[in-house]
């Protein structure tokens, strides 16, 4: 190979390569710099006699539609990668998070009491609730904007969504279990605190011990 | 000494320049194997064919000029030469009736093997080097694109996650200060400030259970929890000399009184 | 452009891309990447139930005799400048450690031995292996560790890397200058010596060395 190459060196003292091993030397050149490369840079690493402008013209005919294409940056130029296909190079890494404990619980609370306004919930969490929360529940598409409250201020409400019931494999938010059935299942482990029965709007609650708290 | 001191005054300068020019060499060479496959070249044949027994003499002959010349050799060479000595000897006697081990010539052989291998693989590196190389012959790509890696992230809670928060929310209603919740215990504290108050008017040996409060007695929670009270603030008032504590047997009353002398 | 890619993209999740415009996505990877890239790594990161084996066969008649080429590396592919017109990169050569002769005889005797113990390149060089020799050619990436022998004392093994067969243009170890030869002449044989043995009496158990490779 490389003695075809001295031949061929020593045989450009007296005629350029053909228009074709031009085209290679280009080829060759462009692929390799570290950065776009000129008519004139190519001039001078090319055999004496060539015509590197020409064979950027032929090089970039005939890269036309190809993964990659010749592009000119500047008064140099350069081999890209094909602008359609840019989505080759971003590598997507999909990470799992599980929802904040803030987000979870807005979403149960908005689950289970919608339409629900802002104040309502933090009504119910005893603390209030950041926009954080709510933009990332909003972006998840799990809830959505409801219709406003017919109370001083017109409050906007939020309500679960399509998606929600989706993700949750629910039919409709009536679906959701209450808390005695929950208990029932096993899935709350909870002791009634002895002897009190506190009054509640919702009488499966009252029955929930103090006792869930400490177990976290 | 003196024969020493002798030797090198007759040594003549040619002498000295091969002397030196030996030790140039033999840091030149990688070894006793090396210096063998040099020997072995000296032969003129191919490796395959070289008299094993030649070399052998050859070899002895450059540590016995070595040595003569007072020229450290390092211990290797030293045990190469014992070994050719031995090889030399198996490779000139008959084999004794009944010798155990390899043969002169299974051992003449295997050196040669060696020989050939060393310098195959000194062929074969000269060829590898000899390859068109990248970054030298050929080139990879210049301005590599690095692959971006874009973070995406997806959020994921369960249903039970949902009514687990839920339950946590709502139980969070009958969650209020502790003290609120105390109605049914007593504290250690709560029975020494009252232990403290009334111990002065009992005399003499008095049951600490007569020190429970007035309607705590009936139910079955608030007696436990002011029993315990009691006792502990009686360990505490007798731990501070302030009372004297006797029970009669097990499970006997307990019983507490001034101490007489405080 | 953009929008074309999405509708491709799109349609992709039911069909896979025409044959030419997978070849187009291979090229634009091969060009994007420096180092090697798996067949499967080009899986990866092209639509579902594309073909990049394919794709490369296409890619690599295309390339032929032009002045970059596609090339095998071990299990992978990449783009490479032609052999002949190196001397156009005078700018690109990088000037590389000299590496001594203990080196470069290690790295022959590994490459063409491999797996390999180090008291096996001892024996075969005559003379002990120096812990910089080995270090410069793990540092170069030549040479990595492979698995331990099952010879007592378990000692471990030198094989060559994938930057071992990218560097000297290599597509795999078989394809190593003068191997058929040197195996016919028994020369890469792990021939114990005799009896009581030579100054190194190590026990080589097993005519494994060498063979193994083709194995893999």
């Amino acid at each position: 190979m490389s003695d075809d190459t001295e031949f061929e060196q020593e045989e450009s003292l007296f005629e350029a390569p053909p228009m074709g091993e031009q085209e290679r030397m280009v080829e060759a050149v462009l692929f390799a710099s570290a950065a776009p490369v000129t008519v004139a840079e190519l001039a001078a690493r090319m055999p004496h006699g060539s015509d590197p402008a020409e064979a950027l013209v032929h090089l970039r005919k005939r890269y036309e539609g190809r993964g990659v294409n010749l592009v000119r940056v500047g008064d140099s130029w350069a081999m890209r990668t094909a602008h359609d296909l840019g989505f080759l190079m971003h590598k997507e890494v999909v990470e799992t998070r599980k929802l904040s404990r803030a987000a979870i619980e807005t979403l149960a609370i908005i689950s289970y009491h919608q339409p629900v306004t802002r104040a309502e919930i933090e009504e119910i969490r005893g603390v209030s609730v950041s926009r954080g929360t709510v933009d990332q529940l909003l972006e998840l598409e799990w809830i959505r904007f409801g219709r406003r409250k017919m109370t001083p201020g017109r409050p906007v409400t939020f309500v679960v969504t399509q998606s929600f019931l989706d993700h949750f494999g629910l039919e409709s938010a009536r679906d959701l279990p209450g808390l005695k059935e929950l208990r029932a299942a096993g899935l709350l482990d909870n002791r009634p605190p002895p002897g009190i029965g506190l009054p509640d709007d919702e009488d499966e609650a009252g029955e929930d011990g103090q006792s869930e708290m400490f177990e976290e | 000494m003196a024969d020493d001191d002798f030797q090198e005054d007759v040594l003549s300068v040619s002498e000295r320049m091969a002397a030196e020019a030996l030790i140039i060499d033999v840091d030149g060479y990688e070894g006793p194997l090396d210096l063998l496959l040099t020997m072995a070249r000296t032969q003129k044949v191919d490796l395959r064919k070289v008299s094993v027994l030649q070399l052998a003499e050859q070899y002895l002959a450059f540590v016995e000029q070595a040595r003569h010349l007072r020229i450290e050799l390092a211990a290797d060479y030293l045990v190469m030469a014992a070994w050719l000595a031995f090889l030399k000897s198996r490779l000139l006697l008959p084999p004794e009736p009944g010798e155990q081990g390899p043969s002169g010539e299974d051992l003449a052989a295997h050196l040669a093997f060696q020989l050939e291998r060393l310098q195959a693989m000194r062929d074969a590196a000269a060829k590898l080097m000899a390859r068109d190389q990248m970054g030298r012959d050929f080139f990879a790509r210049g301005i590599p694109e690095e692959v971006s890696r874009v973070r995406r992230v997806t959020y994921t809670a369960t249903l039970l996650d949902l009514m687990q928060a839920y339950a946590r929310i709502r139980t969070k209603d009958e969650f209020r200060p502790f003290v609120m919740d105390r109605d049914a215990v007593m504290t250690m504290e709560e029975a020494l400030d009252r232990m403290r108050g009334l111990i002065g008017f009992a005399g003499d040996w008095t049951d600490i259970m007569s020190y429970i409060p007035e309607g705590w007695e009936m139910d079955p929670g608030r007696r436990r929890s002011a029993t315990a009270a009691n006792f502990a603030a009686s360990l505490q008032l007798a731990k501070e000399g302030q009372v004297e504590i006797r029970q009669g047997e097990v499970f006997a009353p307990i019983q507490i009184r001034k101490k007489p002398n405080v």
